[in-house]
């Protein structure tokens, strides 16, 4: 059931220790910064984390894998100019990295929301992120084998909701949120604007309710 | 046996307003083609219950009438519909996801039979010649976290649709939770059929029509309503 | 490269005897029925069609089944209570039919847009519609390994196209348009306005132009 | 020889400008992150080149500058950039659609290293220790259309990149159809790597430095613009 929650450390109570959390955002834009920062408040940890990235600078998952509490990445770009804890930690072994393209991220994400049990692709075939995994020749071309990623939980943002919990975004601040969304047992969005049921045109709904459990409007 | 709520079998409508009545507020539910329109009558505006249409839509509302009429709205049947505040449009695969991503919580068939085991037959008599059509019935009862099926417990000659195995070609496997009928509500589970209430007959007379044996409800199982 | 295109009959000069032509609409929502007419006109024959249906009436899609310009209908739902033409067909043996789970249906078109190989399902397991396909259990589901289905022309109807062939539908009648548009070599739109290039909002576009071929604008 | 076409070898804007002008008008491109990025300032309105980027967005424009800066506006490479008229926004997974379904008509890629067969090594040195990091450059790879690379023809201790076999790790197998070097351009195909023109240096004098057999241009293969 949809829930409207009034501040961010409510709405990331739903993060158990042990639980997979998917993160939204590219770069900057679309990182839920707010329920990031709730997130490391809450203490939950074990965590395995999924986003594109393995966290920049000193802020939000980055300060997330510093603190030990994620056991696992699976992104598809860790390394980056800025990315020293989490290169810190890889290098000591204490944290896991699965390393996924970023396309088999991405549709390995929408998989798991539409129900895909599993599908081939192109993608990283014939590369070292392709080894120990089935592969097969499809129409001449050789083909790997991917599976979906289910997640406990998504954390995301958007620009707008409405009451029954539909969203919108912004520009590519969108990327990773309405796979995520889809494919999370439990939803939890940070917008910066709630407008009533009806306030958005049904023909430019990104995400539907469906896909959403908790909402939480950030100044 | 204490499980028997009514005297008289029940018509179409008030099955459907049982079938409305155990649907929990706040649920994304989809009704089939034909007989589980008609729970759409049934839904209180304090459920809040979303309807979902697979041809691509959330919000749908009641059927339009007059000049409510756009040919570009219409639900699964075909028929025109409305749309509710807080609907939204999307294209056939996001909308095949929704339901075969396991986000509805409830869908509400038509059958042709419903084994003890919870198959379900209701796309194609498998008759010799017939052209069969399925549409989206796999899709929603593979899909959809809890299927209930809405029929009548007997076929015009008398035998029962609660079969053991379905001889009619199936549209899902083990799928089906619930089956409402004129006669009884059954709850299909892992421990077998168990019969929640039945309507105009006692538990005895009702395991005379069924070819299986039935387990008379026990109040520590699943309860009534379901959904979100 | 994207063509404006004046009448119907020049757009669908694209389709040659042999093709597969997706054409869009569910129910008479989204059905592009000028050219589906300007196909009959055209003459073009042996036809495999991808349609959700198999025509209804005396119109359409059941006229080219009725002049035996469809070798093969792959759909979902052909038996209707005015599918006359295709029953004919279909009881004289002089038409194809591939039945195919709606939901599959779909997910087939959006993989042969998505570069997908394949993909594995839970529907139509353990039915007829299964028989003879690879199968596998995943996750204790049975699930049946399904194919994209790719096609050499689409003929679908949108409300409006800007100058850069991006679209956008209206209510059901989004239905299989911009999936098809995606799984077709060559995609053919209909559309009731043309409106100039900036007017169309960038966060509401539902299929962006690189899936268009030709815009005809029909009155 | 009469492929040569310049004296000396070609810089990077050159370079990039030599790449922009072989960009058939109204093709749908993705530059890659670095030198690619030189591309998008040598292509012309009349070229009406749509410019997309992985992170969700066609009809990219120039880098943004001032006021034009929107932290949810950016490139894959995390550069504030402006939108377009006709632009579009997507998600994920429709954005790699576009590219892994073989819509971008030219993606334009940085490399360690080309294979004589088109293999491309561009995400990973191999080096023990080293942090892989791939994005959406196997997709890219795998995806478009026509794959060109951009890069020095040799390395800083004058090995050539383009090898009979890459020793870095794939990104993708069979990919690349051309790649642009100071040195010379090469046309990658099922007859073997042609030379389409070299700067400031003779055919003999290339063929020299890269340790495979090249083949001159002739004039009946492909020709210079490629795209829609």
């Amino acid at each position: 059931m949809l829930q409207f929650i009034d501040t961010v450390g409510e709405a990331v109570a739903a993060v158990k220790d042990g639980s997979t959390v998917m993160i939204g955002g590219f770069g900057n834009a679309g990182q839920p910064f707010e329920l990031i920062d709730a997130l490391l408040d809450s203490g939950a940890t074990d965590l395995t984390v999924v986003n594109n990235n393995a966290g920049q600078g000193d802020q939000g998952l980055a300060l997330l894998i510093k603190e030990g509490r994620v056991r696992k990445m699976i992104c598809s770009f860790p390394r980056q100019s800025d990315s020293w804890h989490f290169d810190a930690k890889f290098k000591a072994g204490e944290i896991e990295l699965e390393l996924v393209p970023q396309g088999n991220l991405a549709e390995r994400i929408r998989a798991a929301g539409a129900g895909i049990g599993g599908f081939f692709t192109p993608t990283g075939y014939g590369t070292m992120l392709a080894e120990g995994k089935e592969t097969r020749i499809i129409d001449g071309r050789g083909q790997v084998f991917e599976t979906p990623i289910h997640a406990d939980i998504a954390l995301i943002k958007a620009l707008k909701a409405d009451g029954k919990g539909n969203l919108v975004y912004r520009k590519t601040a969108r990327n990773f949120g309405p796979i995520m969304a889809a494919a999370a047992k439990h939803t939890i969005v940070q917008v910066s604007e709630i407008v009533p049921t009806g306030a958005l045109d049904p023909e430019n709904v990104v995400t539907p309710g469906i896909y959403v459990n908790s909402i939480v409007k950030v100044a | 046996m204490s499980i028997q709520t009514s005297a008289t079998p029940l018509g179409r409508n008030d099955l459907a307003a049982l079938v409305a009545r155990d649907i929990a507020p706040g649920s994304f539910v989809n009704l089939g083609i034909g007989q589980p329109t008609l729970v759409s009558n049934y839904l209180t505006e304090e459920q809040n219950i979303t309807l979902h249409t697979e041809n691509g839509m959330l919000g749908m509302g009641p059927e339009a009438k007059g000049d409510e009429i756009d040919d570009d709205l219409i639900n699964a049947g075909k028929i025109p519909v409305t749309e509710l505040p807080g609907a939204s449009y999307f294209h056939h695969a996001d909308s095949f996801a929704i339901m075969r991503g396991g986000h509805l919580d409830i869908c509400v068939l038509g059958a042709f039979q419903v084994s003890a085991t919870g198959d379900l037959a209701n796309w194609h008599t498998g008759a010799p010649g017939a052209i069969p059509a399925v549409g989206g019935a796999m899709d929603l009862a593979t899909g959809a976290k809890d299927v209930f099926v809405m029929m009548t417990l007997l076929t015009r000659d008398g035998a029962s649709k609660l079969v053991e195995t379905c001889s009619y070609p199936l549209t899902g496997v083990g799928c089906v939770t619930r089956v409402y009928t004129d006669k009884a509500v059954f709850l299909i589970g892992p421990d077998g059929v168990q019969v929640r209430e039945t309507f105009g007959l006692t538990f005895e007379e009702l395991q005379a029509l069924v070819p299986f044996p039935l387990v008379p409800f026990e109040e520590k199982a699943a309860g009534a309503v379901v959904g979100v």
